[in-house]
């Protein structure tokens, strides 16, 4: 029997992967180049002839990061579009609730734009991401940051939300992991712009490094304004979520010495490397605009689902695609990892990779 | 014993005495007329019976119910209603509606009841809406029951106020310049209907007035105020002659 | 020592909440709409002097790109009442409140588009300079905005209670008919003003994108402005300029003596115990309707 | 006669579908005293709206001075010379009272004449002198009336719409603003268009009247001659009083109708 | 033209102008009833969608279109009935009975929060309310044992008499249950405006000092329009609740306070019909616009994210548009239309022209 026949979202001819993004909200700036970046993919593969056979449609909805907006858009996908797979949907208490109406139809759920724990929950079998998780990259860091320079007291800055208590988690499982204490914490809100107050506790706390978990303007600011108060000793550390070369390119060095554990390496830094330039070059011609760290994560998402799809084989099914996924092991050149997943694991890559601004851009000073 | 009795009270604004150790009583029946200049204090002395301001000194009592110790809306609930010299209409809703506010005061239903509609309280609106109807032919209303009052002229809105007060079925009426605005010949018809309020329906009623046929052409009993404080208390015509009203608001020539 | 850094940080980035809170204020005081998208207009502020000024855009220097900037947010804070705003005049001011919102949205969604989601920073000569005096440290930026702050205060309060076009403001606001019997143009005043909030909003908007960095949502800082504004009591100049401070300085001294979990509730759950205990803010007093 | 200075012609005015105005067409010439009668609701207030542009009239034209202004906004009305004291009296209920009289000088800008009309205003009202610094949403009725017509004349108006401009007021400052308005009319020669329900007192100050019913004008005369109309008499000027109660729901057939 | 006759007070009082009037709301109440039956699953999750935006939308109402309460803070109280509803059905309490709980809780929080708020006004109130919706999303993570805090909570489908229902497994009679609780809301709703109390809260909106002096206890009518209106958003946002299936500390957030607003305005404040327009408006059209786009991009190419974010700025615009075009709502529009067919042939060109209008102050209350 042909499987695909009964799968939704797979024809003769075409194969609809979904997509509920923040295309305006808080998150635009995640979500905006990454589907561009995938985008490129999918329309290069589709003018190649697409994937035995078929072309790829690549339906993104906008969530604005909002909760009923997502719910319209899973809506839309599963029920008008009839998606076959997610890919890159953005919010983790969007892809949560998406989960519950994923899981019953076995809907695989590829590369969520977070890098929450919970995104692979069970049932764990229709869910794959792509990257090390904030936790593990806190984790890491943390350690990283005690082996390197000795520092001896972590504490946390974060928004209380789920990415906020990951990292908060994170950052105390390092600490214990390295034998040091956990200092302090302090709490924020996405609309608060100073932030010398929390600095003058940590200080006092005593506090030698500090990880973050803010928006990507916030975090600016801190490092900042931690600079203007002096506090030399304090390491800062961010995850993948502040891992962006504008962070780098601040003017007048603002953030020179700030720490990013992330999953990939920086694409700006490497632009002279061979992929990244490859990379840049298609990306630039196809959307006339210059890519970012976010473009490339979609980029290489897509990537992974296009040859998911081929190893998938004509006949596809989710059990096939699936199988598919758990039989990837490569080695991506452009954000820098081994993607490797299992029937057992269905995280793609593991390392976590420590860079640091020195100049204006990204410098790897760690891998784990 | 007086229906409504003012005993030295005392109000002032800032450095401003409004309302200044005035006492009066209002006995049940009459029509009492305020006269007085331009801001003598008089629709102060009727934003004072319906609580709106906290008198400096002094007492008010209305039927027995010492009014100084609650708040605005139980006035109203006592028996005490009243017109504004502003116009103070429901603009929004319909002259029909405006006068049904009016019974609120008589509400038996509650907020169950009213939700499900049941039948006592379908009962309840066909009573109230036979009373309203009442006032309605009282005071000529019928070309304007379902309009809405943002579009009515000024002196049709004089009337529906009225009409809005009586329909809380009230023991005391307060009117606020009820005939300013009003043509002479509306004046006439208003006059009557104050006569009739007093007569037939048995409301006491105490007014401000500055139309001076009208005063005397259905008071019983008039004060003159100056700055807060009594001029004059007796009939119509004895405070119309009397000196110190003539000259502070009356004029030579009338 | 430590409190005093605490307090002179939280008076400059006050006088950030300040200065939206003046464009909500100026735009109250004349017209009584609440401008929803005042924040999204400092955003737009912004924007436009990055685009003017950054070397990856127009490259213009700074001080060239200063007056074109206001002029831009000016024409467009004009524009903006000519167009749109003034076809609503004489609707209810809940029709104006939505209006702007969705104002907002557009406004957002423009910049997105042409500046991208990432956040910027504005190159300015300010950068990276700073005081110190005793210890204490303070920005170059941080120092321009307490100062332009306190000057466009002054200034507007000046202009709406001793100029005869403010007196008209504040009539218009409070009843158009009759301004329009006194002879006042009101559509004409209030397209004025828009352009003044507009100017206004201008000037917030290049003190924080050099303070910090924008981005296309950076106009969400306004909810928190508004609050402040609503502090000081919504119709006062100088009680703006207070509520932002006091946000302001509220902001540090929580985060650094208060629980972590609480400290970010601190600006609104002053807000929540100001209106409780004075419902019309700190600096107008309430009034009541004559009847 | 000289020519009108104000020229109404055929005015249509409109709330909605409501039709308040049903084509007047009246004059009123430099000098004179123009008196509107009509009973409520008669238009009387749509038609003072219509001239000083606060509502657009579907048809008709006024002329005020050989230029048309029908439709104009209303603030190009008023720096034509025409000032509005509107019913209801409409002051800024915040400002203090010296200022909503410095509002009503909007139009000029020498100071001199406004510092002298403002004496004069205190002048005639010399509460509002005591009450300079006081808001005027906290006045009296009657003050605010007076404010209003003060803050009328310090526009300095070649002509004045008086919209009711004894509401409110006691019997002896009634009496006094009918002084002012003749003392106005005689040295200034200020002309005006007056609407008031006290229509002896507007009748005798007028040299023209003009009577409204539902939005049309359905008599007109000078004034002395409309003072002893039996007509009138009856309606307006309350002569035949003494009616008894018996009578009262019955009234007399006008003859215009 | 239709010409009524009126000989009965209880054709005034029932809520429907005749019988013709009352077949069309039934045609269209029958008519949407079996939506799952002439809709695709797709069709039917919107409709389901709009339908618990209207309730929320007839709770905001009762506040702010009769009552004349700003309140841009709704959203918390979205929250707070899902929460009350879910932690209620995880205690072992039966949907049935956790659902109208979950609204009385709500309403009780409603009254609560009225109290401090009686005396604010216009903005604000506004404020007040708004502060209370940002604050409402640390709340429910420092309420962690009861809300699940950042995690979330999740709610799969409940039982009712034996049957499932739940928005995906089974999307028709959650489309029923969602019926029902409109049209009860509804007609609880009509009952309330014909009666005494619901005349009290436009007697409030309109002019506090002269209620007073009609004898109605400013204090008292607002507190009850809080909780009225609180219980029915409360009961919305179970809904709500159950329709995303998950939700945390970030899913009621400010934007839904404020979209809330806009739906009741767009829709026509002071109106029942209101509601449901609006909810059309502010639910539907974004998916509308996101449906459009693929037509778009069918005829003139290009691929799904030309412009990011289009969709949002062109919802953007049509509100605008939509408040330029009836700035009273489009019930307000609704109503004109239909004076216009009523009077056929007897309308004037021009009859809805827009008379100059003037605002006053509304700082003095
Ligand atoms: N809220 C207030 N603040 C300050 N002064 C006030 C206030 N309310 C009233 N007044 C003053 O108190 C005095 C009495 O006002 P009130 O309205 O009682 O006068 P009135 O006798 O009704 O006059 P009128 O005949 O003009 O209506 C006036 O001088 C007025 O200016
Ligand atoms: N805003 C409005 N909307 C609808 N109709 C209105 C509006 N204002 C007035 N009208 C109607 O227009 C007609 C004329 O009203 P207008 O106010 O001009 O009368 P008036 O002669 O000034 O009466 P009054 O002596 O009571 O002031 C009335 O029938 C009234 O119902
Ligand atoms: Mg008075
Ligand atoms: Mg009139």
């Amino acid at each position: 029997t042909i499987g695909w026949a009964q799968t939704q979202g797979v024809s003769d001819d075409e194969i609809v992967i979904g997509s509920v993004n923040d295309l305006s909200g808080i998150f635009a700036a995640v979500g905006v180049p990454a589907t561009k970046g995938a985008n490129v993919v999918f329309d290069r593969v589709n003018a190649e002839g697409g994937v035995h056979g078929r072309q790829i449609r690549f339906v993104v909805e906008d969530n604005g990061y909002q909760m009923p907006r997502a719910m319209q858009g899973y809506n839309k996908l599963l029920n008008r579009d009839k998606v076959f797979a997610m890919l890159q949907s953005l919010g983790t208490p969007m892809n949560v609730a998406g989960f519950k109406l994923l899981d019953p139809k076995g809907i695989p759920n590829v590369a969520p734009l977070t890098a929450a724990r919970q995104m692979l929950q069970e049932p764990m079998k229709n869910k794959f991401t792509s990257f090390s998780t904030y936790y593990d990259q806190a984790r890491i860091g943390v350690k990283y940051l005690n082996g390197e320079f000795g520092s001896q007291t972590v504490c946390t800055m974060y928004l209380p939300t789920d990415f906020g208590e990951e990292i908060l988690e994170g950052s105390k499982a390092g600490a214990e992991e390295a034998g040091i204490t956990f200092g302090a914490e302090t709490t924020h809100k996405p609309d608060e712009t100073d932030f010398v107050g929390s600095l003058s506790k940590l200080k006092e706390e005593g506090c030698d490094i500090v990880t973050m978990a803010l928006g990507v303007r916030q975090a600016i600011t801190v490092v900042g304004t931690a600079k203007k108060m002096g506090l030399t000793d304090m390491k800062f550390l961010g995850t993948s979520a502040s891992f962006l070369t504008v962070v780098a390119q601040v003017p007048g060095g603002v953030t020179d010495g700030f720490y990013a554990a992330a999953s990939w390496l920086d694409l700006w830094a490497r632009a002279e490397e061979p992929a990244p330039a490859a990379f840049i070059a298609e990306y630039k011609e196809a959307t006339g605009e210059d890519p970012v760290g976010f473009s490339m994560l979609g980029y290489s998402a897509a990537e992974m689902m296009v040859k998911a799809l081929e190893a998938a084989g004509p006949d596809l099914t989710h059990e096939s695609f699936i199988a598919a996924m758990e039989s990837l092991d490569y080695m991506d050149e452009l954000v820098g990892n081994q993607i490797t997943y299992g029937p057992d694991d269905h995280q793609g890559a593991d390392t976590v990779f420590v860079s640091v601004v020195e100049n204006g851009a990204w410098k790897l000073v760690y891998e784990e | 014993m007086s229906l409504l009795e003012f005993e030295s009270v005392t109000l002032k604004f800032g450095g401003l005495t409004a309302v200044d150790n005035l006492s009066f009583g209002v006995q049940e029946g009459e029509v009492f007329a305020i006269v007085g200049p331009n801001g003598a204090g008089k629709s102060t002395v009727f934003n004072l019976i319906s609580r709106f301001y906290d008198p400096y000194a002094g007492a008010i009592r209305f039927d027995g119910h010492d009014l100084l110790r609650v708040k605005p809306s139980a006035v109203a609930a006592y028996g005490v209603a009243r017109t504004f010299q502003n116009i103070e209409l429901f603009e929004h809703a319909t002259v029909l509606q405006n006068l049904l506010v009016g019974r609120h005061r008589h509400r038996k239903t509650n907020l169950f009841s009213e939700i499900l509609f049941t039948p006592a309280a379908r009962k309840q609106e066909i009573e109230n809406r036979e009373m309203v109807e009442e006032i309605i032919d009282f005071l000529d209303l019928q070309a304007f029951r379902d309009k809405m009052i943002s579009g009515l002229p000024y002196g049709v809105r004089k009337v529906v106020e009225v009409a809005r007060a009586l329909a809380t079925d009230p023991k005391l009426l307060l009117l606020d310049e009820p005939a300013s605005g009003l043509s002479v010949e509306e004046t006439s018809d208003m006059r009557w209907w104050i006569d009739d309020i007093r007569r037939q329906m048995g409301i006491t009623v105490l007014m401000v007035e500055h139309d001076m046929g009208l005063v005397s052409g259905v008071s019983d009993r008039v004060l003159a105020m100056a700055d807060g404080a009594k001029l004059a208390l007796g009939t119509p015509a004895e405070v119309q002659s009397h000196p110190a009203v003539v000259e502070a608001y009356l004029g030579k020539a009338s | 020592m430590d409190n005093a850094q605490l307090l002179i940080s939280g008076l400059a980035n006050g006088c950030v909440y300040g200065l939206i809170a003046l464009g909500f204020v100026l735009i109250y005081k004349a017209t009584e709409a609440v401008n929803f998208a005042q924040g999204d207009f400092m955003m737009l502020g912004a924007f436009v002097t990055i685009g003017l000024t950054n070397t990856e855009y127009m490259g213009l220097p700074f001080w060239l790109a200063l007056p074109i900037s206001l002029m831009i947010m000016g024409a467009l804070g004009y524009l903006i009442d000519r167009l749109i705003i003034r076809r609503l005049f004489g609707e209810s001011q809940t029709a104006v409140v939505i209006l702007t919102i969705a104002l907002g949205f557009v406004i957002r969604f423009a910049a997105g588009l042409i500046w991208g989601h990432e956040p910027q920073t504005l190159q300015n000569p300010l950068a990276g300079k700073e005081i110190r005096f005793g210890g204490l440290v303070l920005g170059m930026e941080d120092v321009a905005v307490i100062v332009v702050t306190i000057l466009l205060t002054w200034g507007l309060y000046v202009f709406f209670s001793k100029t005869k076009l403010g007196l008209a403001m504040q009539g218009a606001s409070q009843n158009q008919l009759a301004a329009y019997y006194m002879g006042i143009p009101v559509k004409r005043v209030q397209g004025f003003i828009w352009a003044l909030a507009g100017v206004v909003a201008g000037i917030a908007g290049i003190l924080f994108a050099a303070k910090g960095s924008v981005d296309p949502t950076t106009g969400l800082l306004g909810i928190k402005a508004f609050a402040a504004a609503v502090i000081g009591g919504f119709g006062s100049l100088p009680g703006a300029l207070a509520g932002g401070l006091i946000v302001g300085v509220i902001e540090p001294f929580a985060s650094r003596y208060v629980a972590a979990g609480y400290s970010q509730i601190a600006p609104y759950a002053l807000l929540l115990a100001v209106l409780i205990f004075r419902p019309h803010g700190l600096f107008s007093q309430v009034r009541v309707k004559k009847v | 006669m000289n020519e009108p200075i104000l020229r109404i012609r055929n005015i249509e005015s409109f709330y909605g579908p409501i039709m308040a105005i049903r084509g007047v067409s009246l004059d009123v010439h430099p000098g004179q005293i123009v008196s509107i009668l009509g009973a409520n609701g008669a238009g009387k207030t749509t038609l003072m709206k219509t001239v000083s542009g606060v509502m657009d009239p579907e048809k008709g034209r006024i002329t005020f001075d050989g230029q048309q202004i029908q439709g104009s906004e209303p603030h190009k009305v008023v720096q034509k010379g025409i000032v509005h004291v509107p019913e209801g009296r409409e002051v800024f209920p915040l400002l203090t009272v010296d200022e909503n009289l410095s509002l009503g000088a909007y139009t000029l800008s020498d100071k001199g004449q406004i510092d002298h009309d403002r004496d004069l205003v205190f002048s005639y009202f010399p509460v509002l002198k005591e009450r300079r610094g006081q808001e005027a949403g906290t006045l009296s009725g009657g003050q605010q009336q007076m404010l209003a017509i003060g803050r009328g004349l310090m526009a300095n108006p070649r002509i004045m719409l008086l919209d009711e401009p004894s509401l409110g007021l006691s019997p002896l400052l009634v009496q006094e603003i009918f002084g002012i308005l003749k003392r106005l009319n005689d040295e200034q020669k200020m002309t005006m268009m007056l609407v008031e329900q006290n229509a002896n007192a507007a009748l005798e100050l007028a040299h023209h009247g003009y009577v409204m019913e539902i939005g049309r004008i359905v008599m007109d005369g000078a004034a002395d001659v409309l003072l002893q109309s039996e007509d009138i008499q009856n309606f307006y000027l309350g002569v035949q009083e003494e009616g008894a109660r018996e009578n009262r729901r019955w009234k007399r057939k006008k003859t215009w109708r | 033209m239709r010409i009524v006759f009126k000989t009965d007070y209880m054709q005034d009082i029932r809520p429907w102008k005749d019988g013709y009037q009352l077949s069309l709301y039934l045609i269209l109440l029958a008519i949407v009833t079996a939506a799952p039956w002439w809709l695709d699953d797709f069709y039917l999750g919107e409709l389901t969608n709009v339908l618990i935006w209207a309730i929320a939308g007839l709770g905001l109402m009762i506040l702010t279109g009769h009552t004349g309460q700003a309140s841009l803070g709704h959203a918390a109280f979205l929250a707070v009935g899902c929460y009350a509803n879910v932690v209620l059905i995880e205690a072992g309490v039966p949907f049935l009975l956790a659902f109208p709980v979950a609204g009385l809780l709500t309403g009780i929080v409603g009254a609560t929060v009225a109290i401090p708020a009686l005396r604010l006004h216009g903005i604000y109130l506004a404020i007040f309310t708004l502060a209370l919706s940002v604050l409402m999303d640390d709340i429910i993570v420092l309420a962690e044992p009861i809300t699940g805090g950042v995690a979330g909570k999740y709610l799969g489908g409940v039982e009712i008499f034996g049957h499932l229902v739940d928005r995906w497994a089974t999307p028709a009679p959650f489309f029923w249950l969602v019926l029902a609780v409109a049209v009860v809301v509804t007609l609880g709703y009509i009952n309330l405006l014909r009666a005494p109390l619901g005349r009290s809260f436009i007697a409030v909106r309109d002019s506090e000092v002269s209620a007073q002096a009609m004898g109605v206890d400013i204090a008292r009518t607002k507190t009850i329009s809080f909780a009225l209106s609180c219980a029915v958003t409360g009961l919305a946002g179970a809904l709500m609740g159950m329709f995303a299936g998950a939700f945390n500390n970030e899913t009621f957030s400010v934007v839904i306070s404020i979209q809330l607003l806009m739906m009741i305005v767009i829709g026509g404040l002071g109106s029942i019909h209101g509601a449901f327009l609006g909810a059309i408006v502010i639910g539907f059209l974004p998916q509308f616009l996101s449906i459009s786009k693929e037509y778009a991009a069918a005829i003139f190419g290009g691929n799904t994210v030309a412009i990011p974010g289009l969709e949002f700025g062109i919802f953007g615009m049509i509100l605008i548009a939509f408040i330029l075009f009836e700035p009273m709502g489009l019930y307000g529009r609704w109503l004109k239309i239909r004076t216009w067919f009523e009077l056929f042939p007897f309308y004037r060109k021009d009859m809805f022209k827009r008379q100059k209008s003037y605002l006053k102050t509304e700082r003095l209350r």
